[in-house]
């Protein structure tokens, strides 16, 4: 258990996560259909298509230049409010990577951090509005408290720490994004954005499991 | 319920083959940016004040659809239901800037406002200077005192009038600026739907409806409303809508608006002119006069049936700019 | 199957709130006639030859939505699919009358052609001199020696633009007709439908379509098209529909023309605009120039979904008469 | 048994003659949406309402006038094809009665026989092409040959007329009118014109039995 990623592997583990969401495509249409405009799924799997292709580019040799691929292509190809959050996911959260040259459990909760404080500035939101924060936030602090224990564990508790936002998601009014109208009516279902984060930090979770 | 039947190509194809057949169907007075989904008008004058407008795909004429004299300059576009990405919107904003900078033009969504706001961001590294104009017409999506919550919709299209011909005829960004916020905050819309529109990509209706039921205040997405209803007559719908829209400025007695009917897809125009009869009651029992009508398609959700009313308070600044020849693919006037 | 779900009031009196609605949205230019379901523009210049377009209701905007500046200067309004009664067309006809003839242009079907000829004998007795002009575009309808026996679709727009231009230009009901003559000869159009549209009083579809048919070449009230088919892609349909309307005139190389994409009411633009660029890319290998395009909603038949495609051969005396400003609800341009 | 109907009988007559076909709207329309448009029952219904008021004027008080009355609400009111050519047939056929003021068996062949020339001409079509030609005709016929029986006879024979026209009908390809497009696809179904003629000379035998 050697706990790092070099380039080459995050760029497989990057592709994995791509290739779980397309495959995932119709949980996030039907979750968007219900609070949203049902646009969340076709968009996410547009914009791991293109970032399945920026991955073979040069730029992508790296780390850091792999996080950053995929949330170029993700901001520029799944657009709407996904692609603005989730390409400043990616694109921020590669800078931990920049140092290092690596993926451990230390530089990856730092990317999480990053992602995250990039993601609440960019979006105007606070954890408790019914986005995608709220599986990001826990799944941050979650990530932070289990550096020590080695990449798999910190990808482990990330997820389950997503999984646990989305659940709480359930019960918040969503007070932003296309879910806001319903007021009252959005209570009872998991925001799409929080599910999206919580099956990209599974797909790394698969990826890394007895790295 | 199955599925909406179409007559298209390839579903995932359907924006790119969209624009070429928008682009065609501009007759050579607009052209597409070479690898992005954005359209630019070929003439527009030098020292021109530029206004680009953006948004989804899917609400055709809206945004697209806008682009001529005195109308958009150029438009961004996303995918169906999905706001263009900055580098869309940063390349549209450098082909139609003239030095004059740009005024950014669409409606107030959570995606809509980060991809822009990150086109800022980028154009200012550019050294070019953007201002933003959020069109939040829709009464049904938040109180008053919560304008900045509120989504755009069919305001949308008096706002690219305005501020088009504002930004034909001004010489600078402030004073195009000054114009579109005055527009902004003089108009409200309120819509009902009878059935819902769908992504071709998923083939999916975006919401269920009964067989009886509207949604009241519905968005440009089948976004919720204020209330799911039993059907009713359309005097009575054009009651509910003008109730809440008149409360809301409100318009007073003396004033004179801009009055539109839009149909949201599949509605027909016989029951907007129905509606159309109800709503100048309304309005002469009220004592506001209209200075114009217009009753058509314009701000589409896809097939959704259903219509919204968008009244525009107007002044004679904004009565010049709104009565402005026009000419675009979606909207002419002589 | 459901009842089309519609937001009207009292289905027994559609026409008439729809007609008082449509004059209210024409802003003080049209007015109603007296106790008769016509509109008539209210600033026809004296000594102008007058231009008087009608048929059944249902199809709004398409006719008496075309009624202003260099289109139609009245239109008799009949019951949804039912051609205007005698007594309407002749008080639209004197009420458009200037003293120097008045062209009658309308869609070919028995019931209109009826209605307008018997109008024509009681103006015969009021000195009114009446011309008439069929618009038969449908290429679907009859085989190119029966012209005569073609319905009129949406070449009907086309028509009143040329005819409205002609009216106001030239000085004699002769060149009027002669104009409008040309131009009939050389409009085609085909359609297809891929749901039915429905009549508000009966509340029931025109017919039935399975979920995975469309019917080529169906007409504007529901009649029954070339074939059924089963749905296929919008290159399949526009290659369908071009190879009929080309072969039907026939274009040829060289040939400049106007192009009509038309919403029979609840198609996405999107989609007509799909076709567009598969349309384009046919005259584009057919060697034939597009001077203009329209993409739009203009001949409904209610809630009918589908569309149909219009081609005229212009030269540039059409060009002229179709290229003029207008202005009315349904149709204006700069 | 007298044969004739003065003023007053034939406005009793046509007032049973509207209220017959305005009951039997859903008939035509169904007809109508067979094989054309589908608005045949509401024109018809429309038309005989405006009748049923345009009986109660001055106008209608003579033979002539009432079925010059019912011709012309017709004319105004339905609108259409069955406008022009029901308005026409009542309208021509009422001049039969100009003469004697009285409906009898004479002159309501002779009605039906001017009505059928009128309709012949306006809507330029001849027997055989599918529309209500195909049932008037045979009417028309059928109640010449029954003169000198009585108008009761006649009028039950142009009813069987009429009904012979509708079935035959059936096997007709349209070739005017609405249901034209339909060529060969029109076979099988009645016309929708030739049902209201037999309706209507349904509801004149029914009023005149016994008389
Ligand atoms: N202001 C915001 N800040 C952060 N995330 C947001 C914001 N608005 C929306 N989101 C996230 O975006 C998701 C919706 O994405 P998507 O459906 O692709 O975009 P859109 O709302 O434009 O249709 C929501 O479920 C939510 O998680
Ligand atoms: N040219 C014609 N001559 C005589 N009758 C006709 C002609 N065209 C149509 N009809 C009759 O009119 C009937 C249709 O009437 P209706 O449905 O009310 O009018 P429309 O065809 O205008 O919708 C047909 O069934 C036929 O009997
Ligand atoms: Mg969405
Ligand atoms: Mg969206
Ligand atoms: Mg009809
Ligand atoms: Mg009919």
């Amino acid at each position: 258990m050697t706990g790092t990623l070099d380039a080459s592997a995050v760029r497989d583990m990057m592709r994995a996560v791509a290739q779980s969401l397309i495959d995932q495509t119709d949980v996030l249409t039907n979750a968007d259909l219900t609070i949203g405009d049902g646009d969340h799924g076709v968009g996410m799997r547009r914009g791991f298509e293109a970032a399945l292709i920026a991955l073979e580019a040069e730029e992508a040799a790296s780390a850091e230049g792999a996080f950053k691929a995929v949330g170029t292509a993700i901001l520029s190809n799944t657009g709407g409010a996904a692609g603005a959050v989730f390409g400043t996911l990616f694109r921020a959260g590669s800078k931990a990577f920049a140092a290092s040259g690596v993926i451990d459990d230390a530089s990856f909760a730092t990317a999480l951090e990053e992602g995250l404080a990039a993601v609440l500035k960019r979006g105007g939101v606070t954890e408790g509005q019914k986005t995608m924060v709220d599986a990001l936030a826990p799944a941050s602090r979650a990530a932070r408290a289990a550096v020590g224990q080695g990449l798999a564990a910190v990808t482990a508790a990330a997820t389950q720490g997503a999984l646990d936002g989305v659940e709480a998601s359930k019960a918040m009014i969503a007070t932003t994004g296309k879910a806001r109208s319903l007021g009252e009516r959005s209570i009872g279902h998991p925001d799409p954005g929080a599910i999206s984060v919580s099956l990209i930090l599974k797909a790394m979770q698969d990826f890394t499991a007895g790295a | 319920m199955a599925n909406p039947k179409k007559i298209l190509n390839d579903v995932k194809r359907v924006v790119p083959e969209m624009i070429e057949g928008l682009a065609l169907a501009n007759d050579g007075r607009v052209y597409k940016l070479d690898g992005k989904p954005a359209l630019i008008r070929k003439d527009i004058p030098d020292g021109k004040v530029a206004l680009l407008i953006g948004g989804g795909s899917g609400h055709e004429p809206l945004f697209h659809g806008f682009v001529g004299k005195n109308m958009g300059d150029g438009a961004a576009c996303g995918n169906v239901f999905a706001a263009p990405s900055p580098d869309v919107i940063a390349a549209a904003a450098k082909a139609v800037h003239r030095g004059k900078g740009v005024l950014f033009l669409y409606g107030n969504y959570a995606g809509d406002n980060m991809n822009f706001d990150m086109a800022v961001e980028l154009l200012e590294d550019d050294g070019i200077e953007v201002r933003t104009v959020r069109v939040c017409d829709d009464v049904a999506a938040a109180p008053p005192e919560r304008m900045h919550d509120r989504r755009g919709i069919a305001g949308d299209i008096y706002m690219i009038k305005v501020a088009g011909g504002a930004a034909s005829e001004l010489g600078t960004l402030d004073e195009v600026e000054r114009v579109a916020r005055k527009a902004q905050g003089w108009v409200r819309s309120m819509g009902v739907a009878v059935s819902a529109g769908s992504i071709p990509e998923t083939g999916k209706l975006t919401f269920e409806l009964a067989d009886d039921e509207i949604e009241v205040g519905m968005g440009a997405h089948g976004e919720a409303g204020i209330a799911r209803q039993k059907l009713k007559s359309a005097d009575a719908i054009a009651d509910e809508l003008m109730d809440k829209i008149l409360a809301d400025l409100p318009f007073k007695r003396g004033d004179e608006v801009a009055l539109m009917i839009n149909n949201l897809g599949a509605t027909t125009m016989m029951e907007m002119l129905i509606v159309n009869r109800r709503i100048r009651a309304i309005l002469e029992r009220e004592g506001i006069s209209v200075h114009r009508t217009d009753v058509g398609t314009w701000l589409t959700v896809q097939e959704m049936a259903g219509f919204s009313v968008t009244l525009m308070k107007l002044d004679d600044e904004l009565k010049r700019y709104l009565d402005m020849p026009a000419e675009s693919l979606g909207y002419s006037r002589m």
